[in-house]
Parts: structure tokens; sequence; C-alpha cells
């Protein structure tokens, strides 16, 4: 049976299911199944994997091809490694988690919850595809329902923030789009036929020329969607207006994809590219991280914050990437994955902050740790993750990144790492200026003092981000060990050349 | 063929006339003015289609036919313009260009 | 003599060309065109076309500008001003043919025409076979076709010209 | 010897954290008050028969006490990176064990009482047995990265005991203050560890501190790679020291230490006297063999400097404050600043390493007589709801046992014989007084103002003026009053303990022996600064008055902590918040976000003109016709032959 594909069948599924579906209770109750079996599937998947890797020592695990438009040599080619897995299971939970935090979703909730799954849909066959056509179609499926996401169940100026992010990121899929079909056509390279197939083309000697100008392209093209400075702006306001699950989803998963795209195209096709151009992106990235903190520091609302903490974090994921070596890249891995719990998290107890307070400005907010303890806990909890704290999984992944980016020698490298490093100290100010308004202090108003506890299904999508975080910084060896494995041959092209 | 005179010289004319004939039909605001541009323009065209013909090939006449056809292309087509034309006078008490901009709707 | 004869023809043709696109007064532009007609007429009398001349003159000079001065005194008052051109339209217009017509120019002068050097006369009796022949290279066809798209003008511009029965009350009429 | 059972010392509290922080609102209170106390009775226990084990069973090997490690990969950096997480067993740490588990011990009896009817109760319990959880791991790290670790554990615990009254705004910003002061601290601490990863490529203590049979490190090798005229590792060293400043408050990092005051006395006593500020100590005494032979031992005089100074500069403010217990937490930083100072003087080898053991013995008697000196402060303030020395006097006749323990701890910091610090403060004087006689005359100065401060604060609370009080202030209770006399007894008896024979640098051992003259110069001193005080503030008078308005500008400067605060705040203020956090707020809206929006508009701008060409007149598409063809024709015939 072919597992992986059943990532695919399976969303669609529920998503036809949820078409015949009537009113919330059954779209919740449809979405929520095939969720839990999706995640189901993803643990499946991980045990299936371990016990195939000790067998199978090839790159991809799980191959499936079909032909499926022969003209141009496409193919609907699937594959996992190490690394897809866990983005899988991260994928997984923050869906499931998703659907939980949207439980009491009023508003035309069966298209809500389809959107939803067919954003998921898009997301699984990305993390899925080793052909480079298939991912971009899947791709552009994981990017469009977020308009709609955005643009009907969203709040504030929902319609602006919608068509910002929507044409941002469809700007940078036209210059992605660019480069994969560079890369297509220099996949003949070395005189085979013309291929979609990344794993087919890596062993394909691309000219240093092409990739010089490929490189950027493709780079960009996926970083736009991780934030990268200066095109991270569609971010904050994308964030600020979208519905909790969908910020969840999209900073949690969706933001993955292009840390992911970067090092599974542009940095393993194009390894020469990457080497050329590293330092002016380095140069972009670092910004990133001291900017977006810098940035955070100032903002009042909620998801500003966030937005900006997660143009800050995803940058270190880029420049991770960009240090070239193992120890940064599985840093930048850990660092997705660590992103994707901790900022779903930090979206959905906004999320419940908001549907309890009606308001996201921390100035209007104050000793909340008194209002509504769980949530509020779990906030600070989520705030120590995020800067780092030992114990959490931020803290394995920035270590990560800091060792591997400390051993690329040279002043400038050594210089942007330093910088990097510093945001850790602005990032506390940030996260603990937050606890500090919002969380603590007096009451600011008598009206919360009554405001609801938590429920039952927030409380579960909360667990379900929280514990994966807890576990990968408390055990983070076979997570760690299990991505290393995996990024090895990635990495082989660019140490080569190095 | 016309003593002393080359084809060149009756290109040249030709040449002018069909231009001055675009110039009037794209500076000219009202229906019956561009309704005579247009005349210029034919006739020009005309000229060339004989004058190619007695110049190059004297032994054939299909210049001259299409001259011909021109000629009678060009008298059925006034005929329906100035139809037109005063079928839209009627209608708007205007031939001026700019006041059947309406078809563009 | 012919010579002399054709560069007069030539310049008061454009001359009457250029003054029948730029007058502002609708029935002269209309005259201009008349010269411009003739002389087109005068040019085929030239080079020994004398039955084109003949269709030129009555068709063109005697049929279609009756056309066009009926139709300009049915739309307009004679002393009747025309509107004009935005100056930089006429500007942008000008050079854009001035241009084009450099192009031309420089593009036939530097064509080598294969000139046959001949003076035979056409007679409308050739004119007639031809036009009339079945033969491979005849132009019966297109004669045909061209009586019947005059027959299909003539009805349309009745049609047209009569109006619409719903006008017929307005005001305008 | 068997260490394994040693990991369960930390893991205690840990386990006692999770049952009361996630159970919090299952767990009565007095239950909760029991399980801590009983966890942490157990973890103490485990300490003690460790360090019974350790120094009399198992003993020296070889003349030197041998380093037990038992470790286990936690996550793998390169193929010879890694961060082990373990616990190492050596003469300090196995003193540290002790230290902490003691005060942690006393602290959980003590609250007991102190906490008693509080809301958050069990919460307190929590967070105590998490930093308890923290420090024990940071104590028995086998690595620099497990040090860091817990290191940050530490700092979150600390940060969640500071804003334990989180309604109170000044208590909120003093946890934040904190957090953010070491975090920055901390940031250069983990820039060390980067450069010591990268050169010497490990983190293990072990091998980072080596020393060849010849009695040298073996770090020599790794001098070779300079930045800025010194090496990569010395570099290295003083950036490790920055961390171990900032969480110690040395000069200039100490801000926050003060303000930490806000939480409870408690708490004040466990982290901000006796354990926490003392990790830098610790820090530094463990990689010493690194600091004292790379370079020759050039980030050692850094410290030795730096902790000078904060001795004296904390010791200057002390004299004026007058909140008991930022006295008390000046005088926390005057002493940690010693041990540094001690630590800084010392050489390796044998006798010469009198200053590590000075550091270590004085970081043993601190924490007892320090912790002692904050309960009793906590029993003051618990009895008159006050922190200010405006509100108290003549506090004897109505708290006995407080009066008396304070007494005992004060004169065990003020360094007379027989008391714990008297001993251990004579031995880092020797110590000061063999390598730098400059740094030596600064020690005995503070040594003058530290009796005096403290004695100040002695009078001014125990005795001095008649005060009238809301309602009749009381002992404490038994669970209250127990750790006191504990703590005085351990204050009167630990100096007697011979701890140069337990811990040294070398791990050998020597022969420790009292330096009259010096001894005696040192008592003295202390006399006076006691001599002077009780002049000063044993009866009311206006004496202290006049004496502070004869010094004016510098009792000014004094009493506003030489506006070293308002010196932060005006770098976070003004110049993060304002100068950089705002603009970039603002850059971001306008440029970065305005390209993107301009891209936008001038799309829709162009798009507007477009639609304007698509206008329906035959004339204009006739023109443009025209245009095109003759353009067309151009290219076609001129250019593209």
């Amino acid at each position: 049976m072919d597992i992986l594909s059943l990532f695919v069948i399976v969303p669609v599924l529920t998503v036809l299911a949820l078409v015949f579906s009537k009113g919330l209770k059954q779209a919740r109750l449809i979405s929520m199944i095939g969720s839990f079996i999706q995640l189901g599937m993803a643990i499946n998947l991980l045990f299936a994997y371990f016990r195939e890797r000790a067998v199978d020592k090839s790159v991809m695990l799980f191959t499936q091809d079909y032909v499926w438009f022969k003209n141009f040599n496409v193919h609907y080619a699937i594959g996992v490694d190490g690394i897809s897995v866990a983005l899988l299971l991260l994928t997984a939970i923050v869906v499931l988690a998703g659907v939980f935090i949207s439980w009491k979703t009023d508003d035309l909730p069966k298209e809500f919850f389809v959107s939803l799954l067919v954003l998921a849909t898009g997301v699984y066959g990305f993390f899925i595809s080793i052909d480079l056509f298939t991912m971009f179609v899947f791709y552009e499926i994981a990017v469009i329902p977020m308009y709609l996401l955005i643009g009907i169940w969203g709040s504030g100026p929902k319609e602006y923030s919608a068509m910002k992010l929507t044409l941002m990121l469809m700007g940078a899929s036209a210059v992605l789009m660019v480069g994969v079909l560079g890369i297509y056509f220099n996949s003949n390279a070395d005189g085979g036929a013309l291929t979609f197939n990344i794993l087919e083309i890596a062993k394909v000697h691309i000219p240093f020329e092409a990739q010089k100008l490929f490189f950027p392209l493709t780079f960009v093209g996926f970083a736009v969607l991780g934030a990268l400075f200066p095109f991270h702006t569609w971010s904050p306001d994308g964030h600020a207006s979208a519905p909790t699950a969908v910020s969840m989803l999209h900073a949690g998963v969706l933001m993955k994809l292009g840390g992911y795209g970067v090092f599974r195209i542009a940095m393993f096709l194009l390894p020469l590219g990457a080497i050329e151009w590293s330092w002016f992106f380095i140069i972009l990235s670092a910004t990133g991280v001291i900017y977006g903190a810098f940035g955070a520091l100032k903002q009042t609302d909620l998801k500003y914050i966030n937005a900006y903490s997660s143009v800050s974090h995803l940058g270190m994921v880029l420049f991770a990437l960009l240090m070239l070596n193992k120890t940064a890249w599985n840093g930048a891995i850990l660092q997705s994955l660590s992103h994707g719990f901790m900022t779903a998290l930090f979206f959905a107890l906004i999320g419940m902050i908001y549907g309890r307070t009606h308001t996201r400005d921390i100035t209007k907010l104050g000793g909340l740790l008194k209002v509504m303890p769980f949530i509020s806990v779990i906030y600070v909890i989520a705030g120590m993750a995020s800067l780092g704290l030992p114990g959490f999984s931020g803290f394995i992944a920035e270590m990560n990144i800091f060792v591997g980016a400390f051993q690329h020698e040279g002043m400038f490298y050594r210089v942007a790492t330093i910088i990097s490093v510093s945001a850790i100290v602005v990032t506390a100010v940030y996260i603990l200026r937050v606890l500090g308004i919002m969380l603590m202090g007096e009451v600011k108003n008598d009206e919360y003092l009554n405001l609801p506890k938590a429920t039952w299904f927030e409380i579960t999508g909360i667990l379900l981000l929280l514990i994966p975080m807890l576990g990968m910084g408390v055990a983070p060896l076979w997570l760690s060990d299990m991505t290393m494995d995996s990024i090895q041959p990635f990495i082989q092209g660019v140490l080569n050349h190095l | 063929m016309i003593a002393g005179i080359s084809i060149y010289e009756i290109f040249t004319l030709t040449s002018i006339l069909f231009f001055i004939g675009i110039y009037g039909f794209i500076t000219r605001k009202n229906l019956i003015s561009i309704l005579i541009s247009l005349e210029l323009i034919l006739n020009a065209s005309a000229v060339n289609f004989v004058v190619i013909n007695k110049y190059l090939y004297p032994d054939v006449l299909q210049g001259v036919f299409f001259s011909i056809f021109i000629i009678a292309v060009a008298a059925a087509e006034t005929a329906l313009a100035v139809a037109i034309i005063i079928n839209l006078y009627r209608q708007i008490s205007s031939v001026e260009v700019k006041d059947t901009e309406i078809m563009k709707y | 003599m012919e010579k002399i004869l054709f560069y007069i023809l030539a310049l008061i043709m454009i001359v009457a060309a250029i003054a029948s696109v730029t007058s502002r007064k609708m029935l002269r532009s209309v005259i201009y065109l008349l010269f411009v007609l003739i002389g087109v007429a005068g040019i085929y009398f030239l080079i020994d076309y004398n039955f084109l001349a003949a269709v030129q003159l009555t068709v063109y000079a005697g049929g279609i500008i009756v056309l066009v001065i009926f139709s300009v005194l049915l739309v307009h008052h004679i002393e009747m001003e025309l509107e004009m051109a935005k100056l930089s339209k006429k500007i942008i217009t000008a050079i854009a043919c001035l241009v084009g017509l450099g192009v031309f120019l420089a593009t036939i002068y530097s064509t080598n025409f294969n000139v046959v050097e001949n003076s035979k006369t056409t007679t409308v009796e050739d004119i007639g076979r031809g036009l009339l022949s079945y033969d491979a290279g005849g132009f019966i066809l297109p004669f045909e076709v061209i009586s019947v798209l005059l027959l299909a003008a003539m009805i349309g511009a009745i049609i047209i010209g009569k109006g619409d029965k719903l006008t017929k009350n307005d005001d305008t009429l | 010897m068997d260490i394994s059972y040693i990991v369960f010392i930390p893991l205690i509290p840990l386990a006692v954290f999770l049952l009361l922080g996630i159970f919090n609102q299952q767990i009565k209170p007095a239950v909760s008050g029991y399980i801590g106390v009983l966890g942490l009775a157990t973890s103490a226990a485990l300490s003690y028969y460790a360090a019974y084990q350790y120094f009399f069973v198992s003993g020296k090997v070889d003349g030197v006490y041998p380093t037990f490690v038992e470790k286990t990969v936690w996550m793998n950096f390169t193929d010879t990176l890694h961060i082990d997480m373990g616990i190492l067993i050596d003469p300090i740490s196995v003193m540290m064990l002790i230290v902490v588990t003691t005060i942690s011990l006393m602290v959980h009896i003590y609250s007991r009482g102190y906490m008693h009817g509080d809301a958050g109760y069990t919460k307190f319990f929590a967070y105590l047995s998490l930093f308890s959880f923290s420090m024990l791991g940071l104590v028995l790290a086998t690595n620099l990265f497990q040090i860091y670790i817990f290191w940050e554990l530490v700092g979150v615990s600390s940060f969640l005991l500071i804003g334990y009254y989180y309604t109170k705004t000044s208590a909120v910003a003093a946890a934040k203050k904190a957090f953010i002061v070491t975090r920055f601290a901390d940031f250069g601490f983990l820039i060390g560890i980067l450069i010591v990863g990268y050169y010497a490529g490990t983190f293990d203590f072990q091998t980072l501190n080596a020393v060849n049979p010849e009695g040298e490190g073996l770090l020599f090798q790794w001098g070779a790679s300079s930045f800025m005229g010194l090496s990569v590792i010395t570099w290295a060293l003083i950036l490790i020291f920055m961390g171990g400043a900032g969480k110690s408050a040395m000069f200039p990092l100490h801000i926050w230490l003060p303000d930490a005051m806000e939480g409870p006395t408690p708490v004040s006593a466990l982290i901000h006297a006796a354990t926490m500020v003392v990790a830098g100590v610790y820090l530094v005494a463990r990689l010493f063999p690194m600091y004292y032979f790379v370079e020759d031992g050039f980030a050692l005089n850094i410290v030795a400097y730096v902790g000078a100074f904060s001795s004296l500069f904390a010791a200057i403010i002390a004299l004026t404050q007058t909140d008991i217990k930022r006295v008390l937490a000046f005088s926390t930083m005057s002493q940690i600043g010693y041990m540094m100072l001690a630590l800084g003087v010392s050489s390796y080898k044998g006798h010469e390493g009198v200053g590590y053991m000075a550091s270590m013995f004085h970081l043993f008697t601190h924490a007892m007589f320090k912790a002692l000196l904050f309960l009793g402060a906590g029993s003051v303030i618990h009895a008159v709801h006050s922190n200010y020395l405006k509100d108290m006097g003549s506090l004897r006749k109505y708290m006995p046992i407080t009066n008396i323990t304070f007494l005992i701890a004060a004169l065990a910091i003020a360094g007379v014989p027989p008391f714990a610090g008297f001993w251990s403060k004579d031995e880092i004087l020797v110590a000061a007084f063999e390598k730098n006689q400059l740094l030596y005359f600064v020690g005995l100065f503070v040594a003058g103002l530290t009796a005096f401060y403290m004695f100040r604060l002695y009078f001014g609370i125990f005795w001095g003026k008649e005060t009238k009080y809301h309602h009749e202030p009381h002992e404490s209770p038994m669970s209250m009053a127990f750790p006191l006399l504990f703590l005085a007894i351990m204050s009167i008896v630990a100096g007697f303990i011979p701890f140069s024979e337990f811990i040294t640098a070398d791990k050998a051992g020597f022969e420790g022996h009292l330096d009259l003259p010096l001894a005696a110069v040192a008592v003295g001193t202390g006399l006076v600064g006691i001599i002077l005080a009780w002049i000063f503030y044993k009866k009311e008078n206006d004496l202290a008055e006049r004496f502070s308005n004869a010094f004016g500008m510098f009792y000014k400067w004094t009493f506003h902590k030489f506006y070293f605060d308002e010196l932060y705040l005006f770098i976070t203020r003004k110049i993060i918040f304002n100068l950089i956090s705002a603009p970039i707020a603002k850059f971001d809206k306008k440029y970065v976000d305005g390209t993107m929006e301009g891209i936008g508009n001038k799309t829709v701008i162009i798009s507007e003109k477009i639609k304007g060409l698509q206008s329906g007149r035959l004339q204009d598409y006739a023109m443009f016709f025209v245009s095109g063809v003759v353009v067309v024709a151009l290219v076609f015939i001129y250019l593209w032959t």
C-alpha cells in the first residue's frame, strides 16, 4: 500500500465528506476525524520510517513514481526522508489542533473546514513530493486557500490583508516558477533527458552560470514564504487579519514550506549558486533576525508581535541554511519544527484571549494571569519557549544554529553569527514585555474578572502543540539524529564545492 | 507610359497622397471628412495598381481590373457610409466622431 | 510635354489633397477632393488608360462626389466651421505620416523596378474581354461578386437611409 | 565510588515541581508545603551522604580527590561536538550540593511559615522546587553547555520567583529586569561557549581543565589564534566571565540584584544571597585551570579587578540604603565581589592556591550567614510589614530569637572571630596580600565598610529609636525560627571546617594555618567599623545625619546607587526603544511595506493608463496602427537586417 499518497487522499476524502455535511456539528466532527486519521498516519509513518531506515539507506524512502504528463516528463513522484517525516508530523498535529481551535466557527463552517483541509492537502503534498513540478503544484494549492480563509473569515482589514498576502506570495511563486523552469531546462546539462525529479537533477552538473542565475530566483521565491527581509510585510498584516486556525496553520506550517523548499530545491540542486550567493542572503537574513526582533519590541497588537517574532525566528532558519554546514542545517530543520509548534501555540492562545476579551491590544489587557490562569500559564510557557529556554524545542534548534554558524570561519560569518545570537536578548525583551504588560500587573478591566475558563477542546488543542514542543526540548537526540542523517545526502553537493 | 516620367516619381506622388489621406483620417473629427480621407487613400492605391500594371507588366490587365473593382467598391462603400451618416444625423443630430463613441460600450 | 503635364497634375493633386484634409469648410473640402479625383483621372489619361479615366470621372467625380455633397448639405450648414483636432495630435500624426512616407520612399527608391518600355494602348474591348472571360485568368467571378455587392450596398443604403420606424416621430427628423 | 544515586538529588525536586505544578489546583496548601520540604529533605540527605562518601569513604586517589563523571549524549552537533547530560562529582560540586540543598531545605521550612495563607502557596513551592532542580543541575554539570542549560533554567526560576507577586508593578519590572540583564550577560556567555566549542573542539570540563603532570594546563596550544591582541580562548573566557558576572551581579551588570528584592524574602535568601548569585563564582572556579593557565591568567586578572571593584562599589552603596533588603542585596554583591577577588588572585598549585580555597570557603560560609541575614530580615518584615529602616527600631524586645541570630550573622559577616566569616575572609585577605597589595587594601577597606553597614543595619533594626507599631510585633512561629537557629549554628561552626584539606584548586589539599598579623589587622578593621556603627546608630542621635550632610553630593550619588539604574533606563528607554525599535517599526511600515504597497499602487496606476488606451475611438486605434506599422517597418527594414 502506498502510505504516502494517503496523505493526499485522506484530506481530499475528508473534503468530499465535508461537502455533503450539514451544519457546524457535522463539519467539525468530520474534520476532526479526518485530521485524527492524518495524525495517526503521520505517527505510523514515523515508525514505518524508522523500520525502513534500518534496512534501506537510500536518500528517499517509500518512493512512488507515476508519469503524469509525458511530453514534459512530469511525474507524480513522492518519497520521504527524516525531514519530511518530521514536518508531516508537525503538519498533522497543527492541523488537528487547528480544527480543535476552530471548534466554534459559526460563520459558514463547512466552507471554512473545506478550505482549511485543502490547504492541508497542499502542504502534505508539498512535503512528500520529490518532483519539482508536483511540488510546485502542491505549493500553489497550499497558498491559494489562504486568500479565501483570510478574506472571508478574517477580521479587521481582511480583504486588504488577504490581497496583499496572496499577491506577494503569488509574485514570489512567479519568480520561483522561473527558477524551477531554469533548473528544468538545465537538467539535461550532462546529456540526459529533461527531468523534474530532484534526485535525478541533483546528479546533473548544472553549469555554474545557470546556477548563479537561478539560485537567487529559486531562493527568493521560497524565502518570501519564509518571511525573508525585506519581503516579510505580508506576514504581519496577513496574520493580524487571519482567523486563529489560519494563523496557526500559516505560521506553523505554511511558512515552513519556504525553508524546506530552499533546502530541498535551491541548495540541493544549485549548490554552486548557493555558495556564490550565500554572503548576500546572509546579510538579508541576519538583518531579518535582528530586525524582526526589534520590530516586535514596539508593537502593541499581539498578532503583530508574533508575526514579527516569526520574521525573526524564520530569518534564523534561512540564516542557518545559508551557513552551509550540517549542524546549522539541522538547526534550521529543528527551528522550523520548533517554530511550527510554538507559533501555532501562540496564535491559538492569542485567539483564545481575543475570543474572550475582544481585544489584542496589550495595553488594554492586564493581569490575565489572575483571570484565566490556564491560558496565561501556557502563554508564559510559550513565551519562554520562544526566547529559547532550555527544555523547550526552541533552545535546541537555536543552539544547533549557533554552533553550526560558528563553524563557518571568517570575520564576516562571525559577525553575522554574533548579530543573530544577539537576537536572543532582544527576544527576551519583547517576550517579557508582553508577559509583563498583558499577563501580570493589575486586572485592567473588571469585565475580565468573569471570563469563561478554557474549554476541553481548547485544552486539547493546546496540549497537542505543547507536548511535542516539550518532548523535542527534553529529549532531542532521536529527532536531531533522524534529521541529521537525512541532511547528509542533501548537503553533500554543497560540501563538495566548498 | 508617360514620356520622361519614371515609375519612381509616380510612386512618390501616390505615397504622398496616401499619407495625406492617413493624416486626414486620423486628425479630422467629422465623419464625412473621414470619408473624404478614405477616398484619398483608395485613389492613391488604385493609381499604384494601374501604374505598376502599365510600367512593369504591360501585357496583362490585372491592375486595371483591380482599379475598376476599387472604384466599384468605393462607390458601394460611399453609398452605405452616406446612408449611415444621414441616419446617424437623424438620431443624434451630429456627425462628429466624439458624439458617436457610444458604440464602444 | 507629358512630363510638364504630369508635374502640373501632381502639384494640383497634392495641394488639393492637403487642402482637402485641412480645410475647415466641409463643402470646400469635398470640392478639393474633386480636384484630386480629376487629377487621378488625368494620370490615367496620361498613361493611356482612357476607359479607366472615364470610369474615374463618371463614378468618382460624377457619382461619389455628388453623393458626398448631398450628404454634406443634408447634415451641415454651409458656413459651419469644422472642429479641428488638438495640435499635439496633429503633430504626432504628421510625424508618424512623414516617417512612414520616408520609409515608403526610401524603400521605393532603393528598389530596382524592372520597367518594360512600351506604348501599348488598351482598348475597352480588351478590358471587356478580360473582365468577362471564363478562361483561366478571367475575371467573371469577381465581376459578378462586385455586381452583387453593389446591389446589396444599394439595398442596404436604402434601408439604412430610410431610417427606423421608431425614430419617425423623433423631433430630430 | 558509585555516583549514580546522585542523579536523584536534582531529580527529586524536579518531580516535586511537576507534581505541584500540574496538580496545582488539586493539592491542598498544607500538603504541598510538606511535599516540598520532604522532597528537599531527601535531596539534602542524599547530598550529605554523597559528601561523606566522597570525602571520607572514597577519599583521595594518588593524593588528589578524583573526579567522577557519569554522562550520556543529549544532542549531537557534529561528530565530535555534542551536548552531554550528566553529573560530575568533584570537591567543589559536592560542596555546592551541600550548600544548595541545605539552604534550600531551610528556606522551604521557613517558607511554610512565611508564606502561610498566601493564595499561591502551592505555586510558590513548585517554583522553589524548580529552582532547586535547576541549581543542582547547574552544580553537577559536566560540560559548558549543560551548565548553560541549567544557567538559563535558574534564570527563569529566578524570574518567576521575583515576579511572584505578579500584580505588583514593581515586582514585574524587577523580574523583567533581572531576566533581561542576566540574559544579556548570557549572550556573552553563549558566544564564549561557541568560541570554546569551535577552537577547543569540546565542551567537556574535564578536557578543558586538563592539567599535565608538570602542573601546566593543556590549553596552551589553543592560544594560537588571536583576535585584537588576545588569544581567542582568552576572549572566550572573558565572555564566559561576562555570563558569570551577570548572574553574580558584578559591576556593571549588578543593577538587577537590588530590584530582585521585590520577590518574597525566602526567595531572596535562597536565590539572591546564597545560591544562584554565586553561580558566577562557581563557573569561574569550575573553569579555574583554564582561567589560570591560558595566557598567564589574563582573564583571571579581569576577574580579580572586577570582583574587587564590585566589592568596593557595592559596599559604599550599602552604607546609605534604607531598605533593609537592599542593604543586604548590596552586601551580597560586595561579598561575591570578594569571592571573585579571591579567585582572581589565586594560583593553581598547593598552598599558592589559597585564593581558590578561600573563595570556595567564603562561598560556603557566606551562604550560611547571608541566608540567615535574609531570613532574619524576612522575619522582621513579617513582623512589622515594612522594608524600611525608618519603620523599625528596638525590635530586640519583641523578637529575641531573630535578634540573637541576626547578631550572630552580622558578626560573622563582619569577620569577628570565631564566627564563620572571620575564617574565610581572613584567607581571602591572605591570598590577596600575597599576590597583589592593592587588591588587599581594597579588600581590607571593604571589610571595614561591611562591618559598619551591617551593624548600622543591626542597630537600626533592633536598637535605636523607639518606634510605635500599629500592632505589637511578635516573634516568628517555630517553622521560621528553626531555620534561623540552624543557620546561626552553622554560621558559628562552619568556620572551623578545615576547608583547605578538602577543596583546593589542584584538588590535593594542603595544611591550612592562620596568618596572625594579617588576621589581627582584619579583625581590627572590622571592629572599627562595628564601633563606628555603635556610635552612630546605637542610640537615636543625629550624628549620622550630620555626617551624611557633610558629604552632601557624594551621599546623594551613593544613595542613588551612582545613578546606574537611571543610566540603564536611559539606554533601554531612550536608545533601544526610541532610537532603534521605534524607527525600525516606522521604517518597516513606511519604506519596506511602503515599497511593496508602492509596487501595487503603481500597477493600478499603470493599468488605469493602459485602460485609457482602449478608448473605443477608431481614430486613436488608427493612429496606433499607423505608428505601429511605421515602427515595425523601420525595425524590420533597417534594424533587423
